[in-house]
């Protein structure tokens, strides 16, 4: 692609960046959560990957270590679950607790971030998983049509 | 007729979208458009879900901020978003699938392959 | 050990799922340290299941509400119906575990021989996890939508797995079709469960039963749910992709495959059985199932006759054994009305097709690791390029016509233990079918027969002289199935009555499936 | 022959559909809703969120998702499984 898209592309990862982890993070307050906030940050990797081709891409970033990071991801996801089993998998045990526990006035109410328990970190995991799992899945398609070779 | 069109008319359309993508099934060829279908076919699940859940009036299920009103169901925005995500991966799948079936036999006609129908 | 035993229906789903997460990680570290976690942490599942289903047969259905306060508080306060996702094990859904848990057990370790020195074995071993615990997420699940996540897993790291081979086009092809179908299939199911929902915001499936009305839509719901299910387990009308599929799939692979065809069957069961119960037209749909079992069972064998492909026999072998179950099914769901009659033949019809599911996993998965071995050595499936492999190969020859003769239905082998069960049973209901039954029988018979001389006796042909028997683990593999098929066959009765009799009193009780969800109510 | 029963399938699965969709599902905008109403109510309390979709996808019905998480990751690793480079090495 031409400089100028070469150019615009980069400035406006930064901003995609933002947003998406601002999607993610304030999931359980506003609309969004972890899967669109992710996606958002993917579709950003995939505009960069067609602004400045797959070869230039996979200097910085490999595939190999994207699944590292969605392999991660995916863990944090399933241990945060697996610690409720002192009560049962999936108990949302951080709620009234320190962390993240505040509860919310019953109704409308302007929101407060320091809510929802274990859905914060839920939602971090799976941002991270769906970003990292569908630029890979992306590069990988786009490195392979390019014809060069994965792992 | 309008009662008709101004009550059920979304879940229509939805049934609608479905009857194309399984025509895009049963008579197209090309493997790329019957990915096509597949993802039609889900777009046409979720619209039929979504709509299920609508309430006169409603507003979205958040309570930031909230205006007056009910809220609409929120277990099958949930059910959808679960969808919309298995049908990217699905798809995903597919076209690499698809690449390498390009690969081997340098056409994206299902005919040309050996065993294919359908 | 009680609080093992409480937790161990999630653990049974979601160890399997943490370890596929490990696997990568672990895999780039060392790859023993990988091969060792994989078979321990599927051993403890195995594990798991036998204490589950020790606990289930003993104690009665076995409840797990996840994210609730206790896992029995099914029912929150304050309203009259489950919200939350429910894991309901009963009988069949423990008799489903036995079966993954063996059969993936098989796999992993035939696997470690038979795919060394290919690339991508990280991989590899993360999504065969992956399908293990979707297939017993499938099974454990009492929940519709859970279902067809679970469902869309399988299918997924299925047709990932069937296209391994990425040297060869025709396993490519064979992974898309395997994913279309599915994709298909799981669509129609999601359909189904949102018509449901519409009529009666639940998704529980005890729930669901217990509010069931049987209006129209409901039963357009019904025919898309047979319809979506057939079209996974490979009955007649779409039974196409099946031969396709397995037949380009590594062994290991395709064993895996039938369990989770099986799981298809599984969720036919439970929605003819537990959804819809004694509300169904029972004659109607009976006959029905009946109907592609019996169009299974012939185009089965008839295309297995004219195959020369060994995987592709052998697959359509699996059609026609999947025809027998269903008719056993089929019968039973024809006279779930009728109390009489169901205890003289109908109990004893489904007690046949639900033993039929383990042997058919069993002697399939045997011939299929057989004919993977042989592909392993000499590098095709062609019978006719096949000959006097009996002479190197004598362990895997004996393997095979175990497996051909379990299939086929004769004495002492466990085919035979669950056929003579349905023939008995299907005879009362209908002497045709039974007739039909045993000439398929027949000539799977001569079938295996002849692709036994052709492939393994004979003179030995020059350029099959240097080939070996195959590596131990494969072997090893191989005769654990081998060994369970004949203490199946022995004994016979002891197997009805640990495993399959209480799936069938689960499968044919609707009403303490039910009990089970509202028993707890605050 | 097969394109016309594929044709005659389509029509009538279609015309029951749509059958179904005009006459027997509630009316458009007034769902029953005791299970959805339920969790409208309690997710502030119980799970602590303000939106419900967010505590319905991660509270109410959090195994689902974890199964949705894992088809992603079966899906990634799928691609790059079978776009890997090279079959079999050689045997040494």
């Amino acid at each position: 692609m031409s400089k100028i898209v070469r150019t615009v592309a980069n400035q406006l990862m930064l901003f995609v960046l933002v947003f998406g982890l601002y999607v993610i993070v304030h999931g359980h307050v506003t609309p969004g959560g972890g899967f669109q906030g992710g996606a958002v940050i993917a579709s950003g990797v995939v505009m960069l990957i067609v602004a400045f081709g797959s070869g230039q891409i996979k200097k910085s970033l490999r595939e190999r270590r994207l699944s590292v990071v969605e392999s991660s991801a995916a863990l944090l996801f399933i241990l945060v679950a697996f610690i409720g089993i002192g009560t049962v998998f999936f108990y949302n045990f951080l709620v009234g607790s320190r962390i993240f526990g505040d509860i919310p006035p019953t109704g409308t109410n302007p929101g407060n971030i320091w809510t929802g328990g274990v859905i914060p970190l839920m939602n971090v995991a799976v941002g991270l998983k769906v970003m990292a799992g569908l630029s890979a899945a992306v590069l990988a398609l786009a490195l392979f049509s390019g014809g060069e070779e994965i792992e | 007729m309008a009662e008709i069109l101004s009550g059920n008319f979304p879940l229509v359309a939805a049934i609608v979208l479905m009857g194309i993508g399984l025509y895009i099934l049963i008579f197209r060829r090309n493997l790329i458009k019957i990915v096509m279908g597949i993802a039609i076919l889900s777009s046409s699940v979720n619209l039929f879900l979504v709509t299920l859940g609508y309430r006169t009036g409603g507003i979205a299920p958040i309570y930031t901020e909230a205006p007056e009103g009910p809220m609409v169901l929120p277990v099958v925005q949930a059910l959808v978003l679960t969808n919309i995500v298995i049908a990217v991966a699905t798809s995903a799948l597919i076209l690499s699938l698809v690449i390498r079936i390009y690969r081997h036999t340098g056409s994206l006609d299902s005919k040309k392959s050996r065993r294919m129908k359908g | 050990m009680a609080t093992l035993i409480e937790h161990s229906s999630i653990l049974i789903i979601a160890v399997p799922l943490l370890i596929a997460f490990l696997t990568p990680l672990i895999g780039m570290a060392s790859k023993k340290a990988r091969n060792v976690v994989v078979i321990s942490s599927l051993a403890f599942v195995a594990f798991l299941v036998f204490t589950l289903a020790r606990d289930v047969i003993l104690n009665g259905i076995h409840i797990y509400t996840l994210g609730a306060m206790s896992p029995s508080l099914t029912i929150p306060e304050g309203i009259m119906r489950p919200v939350r996702i429910i894991l309901e094990v009963d009988g069949v859904s423990v008799f489903m575990g036995i079966v993954v848990a063996i059969v993936s057990l098989v796999a992993v370790i035939y696997s470690l021989s038979a795919m060394k020195g290919e690339t991508g074995q990280n991989k590899f071993y993360t999504l065969l996890l992956l399908m293990v615990g979707g297939t017993f997420g499938m099974v454990f699940t009492g929940d519709l939508f859970n279902l067809f996540v679970f469902l869309e897993i399988t299918s997924i790291s299925g047709a990932a797995l069937i296209a391994s081979r990425t040297r060869f086009a025709d396993s490519q092809e064979g992974g898309f079709k395997y994913i279309v179908v599915s994709a298909v299939a799981s669509l129609m199911v999601l359909f189904a469960i949102s018509l449901l929902y519409a009529q009666y915001n639940l998704l529980n499936i005890g729930a669901l039963a217990a509010a069931m009305q049987y209006t129209m839509l409901d039963r357009i719901a019904l025919v898309i749910l047979i319809s979506a299910f057939a079209m996974k387990l490979g009955g007649v009308p779409m039974h196409m992709w099946l031969s396709d599929t397995y037949s380009v799939a590594p062994a290991s692979i395709t064993v895996l495959l039938i369990t989770t065809s099986q799981a298809s069957m599984y969720a036919l069961m439970r929605m003819c059985f537990i959804l819809y119960g004694v509300s169904l037209d029972l004659a109607v749909v009976g006959w029905i199932v009946i109907a592609i079992g019996i169009l299974s069972m012939f185009i089965g064998v008839t295309m297995a006759v004219r195959q020369t492909d060994i995987t592709r026999l052998i697959a359509y072998n699996c059609v026609c054994e999947a025809g027998f179950m269903l008719v056993g099914l089929g019968v039973g769901i024809a006279v779930l009305g009728d109390a009489t009659v169901l205890r003289t033949y109908g109990t004893m019809a489904i007690n046949g097709a639900i033993f039929h599911m383990i042997n058919h996993a069993l002697f399939e998965g045997l011939l299929f690791l057989v004919a993977g071995a042989i592909f392993y050595r000499i590098g095709t499936r062609d019978i006719n390029q096949m000959g006097g492999l009996g002479h190197t190969m004598k362990l895997t020859a004996v393997f095979f016509l175990l497996g051909a003769l379990a299939s086929s239905g004769l004495p002492p082998f466990n085919g035979f233990a669950s056929k003579i069960l349905i023939y008995e049973s299907v005879y009362q209901f209908n002497p045709i079918l039974t007739i039909i039954g045993i000439l398929v029988s027949i000539i799977t018979l001569a079938v295996f027969v002849k692709a036994f001389f052709s492939a393994f006796t004979g003179p030995s042909l020059p350029k099959y002289e240097d080939v070996k028997e195959v590596p131990k683990t494969m072997i090893a593999a191989m005769t654990i199935f081998a060994v369970i098929i004949i203490i199946f066959g022995l004994f016979p009765g002891l197997v009805v009555d640990w495993i399959v009799r209480p799936a069938t009193d689960a499968l044919v009780n609707q009403a303490s499936y039910i009990d089970a969800i509202r028993g707890a109510m605050p | 022959m097969r394109q016309f029963f594929a044709w005659l399938f389509l029509v009538v699965l279609m015309v029951f559909l749509v059958i179904g969709g005009f006459k027997m599902v509630h009316p458009f905008g007034e769902p029953p809703s005791a299970m959805d109403q339920y969790i409208i109510d309690n997710s502030q309390e119980q799970a602590g969120s303000n939106n419900v979709v967010a505590a319905v996808v991660f509270d109410y019905r959090g195994f689902d998702t974890l199964g949705e998480a894992t088809v992603l990751f079966a899906a990634v690793t799928g691609v790059m499984f079978v776009l890997r480079a090279g079959g079999k090495k050689e045997e040494t």
